[in-house]
């Protein structure tokens, strides 16, 4: 008879898109902080955490604008408190960057995440733009072009694994009740 | 003097309601409440509780019936006041705490009313005064027990000073103790403040503490009355997959031993009253 | 248990730097990072070195713990300091071992570019060692507040923040309940062959995501019924208390600046 | 499998600042088929012990042996997927560990872990759903289409498929309804009985101690302060309010009827259908004897 579900549907799905954004950041935090593989690969020690495969999965599955606030305040606050504090704002702007050009080409031509294969080349599209600010990043900080060249490698392993391991969960993720 | 502060007219929901095959989730159900009651609402997984309370207060609306709270009808407009005057509490200690310390959770619904500073610091303080957890002030939520957080939840509710509490399965996570400790809370509040409280629980010994209890079955409401009579109707309620308070269980099983007791008791002192007088050959 | 260890670079206590405004300390950071590039010579890195320890030494964080927190940041600094030194070829030859040869202009680049290094990422961890994680959010609430005019969500931004940081213990507590349920299940993302660790990722990902919606789902109901309906009309219970101290430490800030101008070269 | 714990400690983040102590000292034998129960206050160590039963912990002190192995503080344990296999752990909400696409695919994913072949692991899923009374269609759903109940029980069946000799469990009913409750905690005995399981409850619920275990250890404060017959250990009242314990509630009412009448009955009664013909036995007595 008279309006369906909810009285107010409009405030009703904003605190919950503002609630899961929250939730997004939380989870990239953590995975940095918490999950860490160790891989037989000098670059870091091999210690390998799954922050980044965090926020492909994060962009990937709620697209451009999510993945942008996880990656820049997930990854920035791990900076932040973690020690690394100086890196914080190239973090922010990599991460968020990154994330965002995930989430936008995934969710690119109404796909929504859906496309396997357009999900990998998001991944893939974004590595290059996210070595490339932590490189412009630290060699303001060091002052010089050959020191931030040395984390290079590490940043290629890290995405790699988070690519390798993002794209699997994704899929299982979007079979599951909540993204039906 | 008594008044009524909530009410359900045939009120019907159903979740999906493009899907013919689902059926509604509450059905045709009426039922009113009068100011300062203490209502237990019991039924099986499933059989509706959670959708009335978020019937109650706008989180759902009916298809069809009405449901008015503190004599508005529920619509738009009346949503935010009706909403103000009714704290709830939910069953997951954990999934509910907003603010980063226990003050500030209790004042998240303070700033979302726009109740000026000063004013916050004192209901905030008082808040947590009734909940005897003044003393975490500025504890943060895993540091505290489920029974502290659950209490925390009770305080940002009663920080809006409602006339209305609604627990969710309050209780059902927590371990004996902070079962205890939130079940005494709630009843010291009540003698306090005259507040009425809706809660929904499995648990029927908590459920005999209340004025009056309503069980649900398969989203309609299947009997209605004061403690005794509901859990006299007793194999009903196993039927529905719920249980009775254990003095009525020992008095069912005594009887089956063969002790032929003629009355039905609530508390276990009542029974063994009557055992005695038995024993002592009256 | 662990939340404590991440978000033990905060260090409670109760000295100057601690009780200062965060917005005081968030724009004195951003200020000195600015400053600290004006410094070119041996007299104004000088000042800048001893500025930051005057910090430090008010902050009352103990150095060593302060040096402790930071060892992989320290090694960074050593691979820095000993490129410059290596790669930079002017000025007069001071060393000569072989083909190690050390000029004099390296050696200076070297010392320099490190007390630069030294200084941001001491002043910078001083920011998060004496400000709780709350506070630099309700900080960077208040400053962003103009940015408001341009439609930036900055209420919504700070409460995600905030609700983040709640919610940081309560997922690690799960992952590490799951990563044991799964590992007496014979899954173990510690062990084994790399494509087995790999796999073993899956049993723990899915199920701390449809837990994170499980109370994202629970805890917007929650706001919801508490009358959480957006920025507007929102009172603040946390306030800040901007003092003359805080006032003052920027004051301070600008007399460094002018400082380095002067002795600049 | 016997399982022994001798002189146990254990501290979380050893050797950090934070340290934190949350076992001293414990000893604690469980024999092969026994049931036993572990009851006591919140934070008294419980669920910590527990997870030494299967080396998820290994002790910073002492030793613990798991049939033939032995896993001791400082010695670097290898290989001990081979234990884990052997002691099956339902941990508390269960259902938070279900993960896969279909409640077949995460029931073998245990059993398929440990090599065992798909076959068998299918096999087992379909005995398991059967025998904790699911629908047969529940295997090709997703675990999260279910209701809690439901999961509680293939998580649960997750766990069985392992074909475990020891079952631990971490207060598995929290949260369920009466009747699911009752139904969880009588397959788990019936599974005791049938399968030889031996069976270790962690629980608040002296109820439920009392009326399935056959040996009780009582925590309090990262100590196993005491052990012993459920008879024993919830006939001592004082003891049990030493420790922040209640004794289960038809202690409490035999106590009450006994305090009333002046009498004693002749045994403690370990469960309500066994108060109510002690109590009936003694009413009839008493009449007689007037
Ligand atoms: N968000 C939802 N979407 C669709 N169906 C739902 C939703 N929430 C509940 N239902 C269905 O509505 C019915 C009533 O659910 P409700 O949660 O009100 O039961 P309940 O009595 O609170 O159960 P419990 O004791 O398990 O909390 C159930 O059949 C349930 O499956
Ligand atoms: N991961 C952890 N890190 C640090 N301390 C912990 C951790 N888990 C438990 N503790 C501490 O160890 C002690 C024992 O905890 P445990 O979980 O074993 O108690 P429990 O008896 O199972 O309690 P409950 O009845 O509440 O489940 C407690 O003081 C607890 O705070
Ligand atoms: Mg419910
Ligand atoms: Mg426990």
């Amino acid at each position: 008879m008279q309006k369906t579900t909810s009285y107010s549907p409009a405030t009703n799905s904003r605190t919950l898109d503002l609630v899961l954004t929250s939730m997004a950041i939380a989870l990239v935090f953590v995975a940095t902080l918490l999950l860490n593989i160790r891989l037989p690969i000098a670059a870091n020690g091999g210690l390998v955490h799954l922050g980044t495969a965090m926020l492909f999965i994060i962009a990937i599955l709620f697209g451009p604008k999510k993945g942008l606030i996880a990656g820049a305040v997930g990854m920035g606050l791990f900076d932040l408190v973690s020690g690394w504090t100086l890196w914080a704002p190239i973090t922010i702007v990599a991460r968020g960057l990154q994330g965002y050009l995930v989430g936008k080409i995934a969710w690119s031509g109404g796909r929504n995440g859906g496309s396997t294969s357009f999900n990998i080349l998001a991944a893939v599209v974004s590595i290059p733009l996210m070595v490339a600010i932590y490189y412009v990043g630290e060699a303001i900080i060091f002052s010089s072009w050959i020191i931030p060249a040395a984390s290079i490698p590490g940043n290629l392993v890290q995405n790699t694994v988070g690519l390798i391991i993002a794209i699997p969960v994704a899929i299982a993720l979007k079979k599951t009740p909540f993204f039906k | 003097m008594n008044s009524i502060i909530l009410s359900f007219e045939n009120v019907t929901f159903t979740y999906a309601q493009e899907d013919e095959s689902v059926k509604p989730a509450v059905q045709d159900l009426t039922f009113s409440i009068q100011d300062g009651e203490w209502i237990a609402l019991v039924g099986h997984n499933g059989s509706g509780k959670s959708t009335i309370a978020k019937l109650m207060n706008g989180l759902l609306f009916p298809q069809t019936g009405k449901v008015s709270a503190m004599g508005k009808l529920m619509a738009e407009e009346s949503l935010w006041d009706i909403r103000s005057e009714i704290g709830m509490v939910f069953q997951n200690p954990d999934n509910q705490f907003v603010g980063a310390t226990v003050q500030d959770d209790v004042a998240f619904a303070l700033e979302n009313n726009g109740v000026p500073h000063e004013e916050m610091v004192v209901r905030v303080k008082e808040a947590l005064h009734q909940v005897k957890m003044e003393a975490y002030l500025d504890h943060e939520p895993h540091h505290l027990s489920g029974g502290q957080k659950q209490r925390v939840a009770i305080a940002g509710a009663l920080a809006l000073r409602p006339r209305l509490l609604i627990l969710d399965e309050a209780t059902s996570m927590l371990d004996p103790q902070g079962r205890m400790e939130v079940i005494e809370t709630i009843r010291e509040l009540r003698e306090a403040t005259g507040l009425t409280v809706i809660s929904i629980t499995h648990d029927l010994e908590e459920a005999a503490l209340a004025d009056r209890i309503l069980v649900m079955n398969a989203g309609h409401k299947q009997l209605e009355g004061t403690p005794k009579e509901v859990f006299l109707s007793g194999n009903e309620l196993t039927t529905l997959g719920l249980d009775l308070p254990f003095a009525m269980r020992m008095t069912h099983l005594l009887q089956e031993a063969g002790v032929a007791l003629q009355g039905e008791h609530m508390t276990e002192d009542e029974l063994v009253d009557e055992l005695w007088t038995f024993y002592s050959g009256k | 248990m662990m939340e404590k260890m991440i978000f033990g670079r905060f260090i409670p206590g109760n000295s100057i730097i601690h009780r200062m405004d965060p917005r005081a300390k968030i724009s004195f950071v951003f200020v000195f990072i600015a400053i600290v590039f004006i410094a070119n010579s041996a007299v104004t890195y000088g000042i800048l070195l001893g500025f930051t320890l005057l910090v430090v030494f008010l902050s009352k964080i103990r150095l060593y713990f302060l040096i402790n927190g930071l060892k992989p940041v320290f090694i960074l600094l050593i691979f820095t300091f000993l490129l410059h030194i290596f790669f930079t070829r002017e000025g007069d030859l001071l060393l000569n071992f072989g083909f190690i040869e050390i000029y004099e202009e390296g050696l200076r680049q070297g010392i320099f570019i490190s007390i630069r290094f030294l200084v941001l990422v001491f002043i910078t961890s001083i920011l998060t060692l004496t400000t709780s994680p709350i506070s630099i959010t309700d900080g960077i609430e208040v400053l962003l507040g103009p940015f408001k005019r341009v439609k930036l969500p900055v209420h919504e931004l700070a409460l995600m923040m905030s609700i983040s940081l709640r919610f940081i213990p309560t997922l690690m507590d799960e992952t590490g309940k799951i990563l044991k349920a799964q590992m007496a299940r014979g899954s173990d993302i510690g062990s084994g062959p790399i494509k087995e660790r790999v796999k073993a990722v899956v049993p723990l990902l899915i199920p701390l995501f449809v837990s994170a919606f499980k109370r994202a789902e629970d805890l917007a109901t929650a706001m919801e019924v508490r009358g959480y309906r957006g920025g507007e009309g929102r009172t603040r219970y946390r306030q800040l208390d901007w003092r003359f101290i805080d006032s003052l430490s920027l004051l301070v800030l600008a007399g460094l600046a002018g400082m380095l101008w002067y002795f600049r070269v | 499998m016997d399982i022994l714990l001798r002189e146990v400690g254990y501290s979380y983040a050893k050797d950090t600042p934070f340290e934190k102590r949350a076992l001293t000292d414990v000893s604690l034998h469980i024999p092969s088929g026994s049931y036993t129960a572990i009851i006591g206050h919140t934070g008294s160590g419980k669920s910590t012990v527990l997870q030494h039963l299967n080396a998820l912990l290994k002790p910073t002190e002492g030793s613990v042996t798991i049939g033939e192995r032995k896993i001791e503080a400082g010695v670097k344990a290898k290989n001990l997927r081979d234990v884990r296999r052997q002691v099956g752990i339902v941990f508390q909400f269960p259902e938070q560990q279900l993960f896969d696409e279909t409640v077949l695919k995460d029931i073998m994913f245990g059993p398929l872990n440990y090599g065992v072949t798909e076959e068998e692991a299918s096999r087992r899923a379909h005995e398991l759903v059967e025998q904790l009374g699911l629908p047969s269609e529940v295997l090709t759903k997703s675990p999260f289409d279910l209701s809690g109940g439901q999961m509680r029980r293939v998580a649960i069946a997750g766990v069985l498929a392992m074909e475990p000799d020891v079952l631990v469990l971490d207060e598995p009913t929290a949260g369920l309804d009466p009747r699911g409750r009752r139904e969880i905690m009588d397959l788990f005995h019936q599974l005791h009985i049938q399968k030889g399981l031996t069976t270790v409850l962690v629980t608040h619920s002296m109820e439920d101690a009392a009326r399935y275990a056959d040996s009780v250890a009582i925590m309090h404060k990262g100590r196993c302060v005491v052990t012993g017959e459920p008879e024993k250990i919830f006939s001592n009242e004082e003891q049990l309010r030493d420790y922040s314990l209640e004794p289960p509630r038809t202690i409490r009412l035999q106590r009450k009827f006994e305090d009333k009448a002046g009498i004693k009955l002749g045994a403690i009664s370990m469960t309500e259908e066994a108060l109510a013909k002690n109590i009936a036995l003694a009413v009839s007595e008493g009449r007689d004897s007037e």
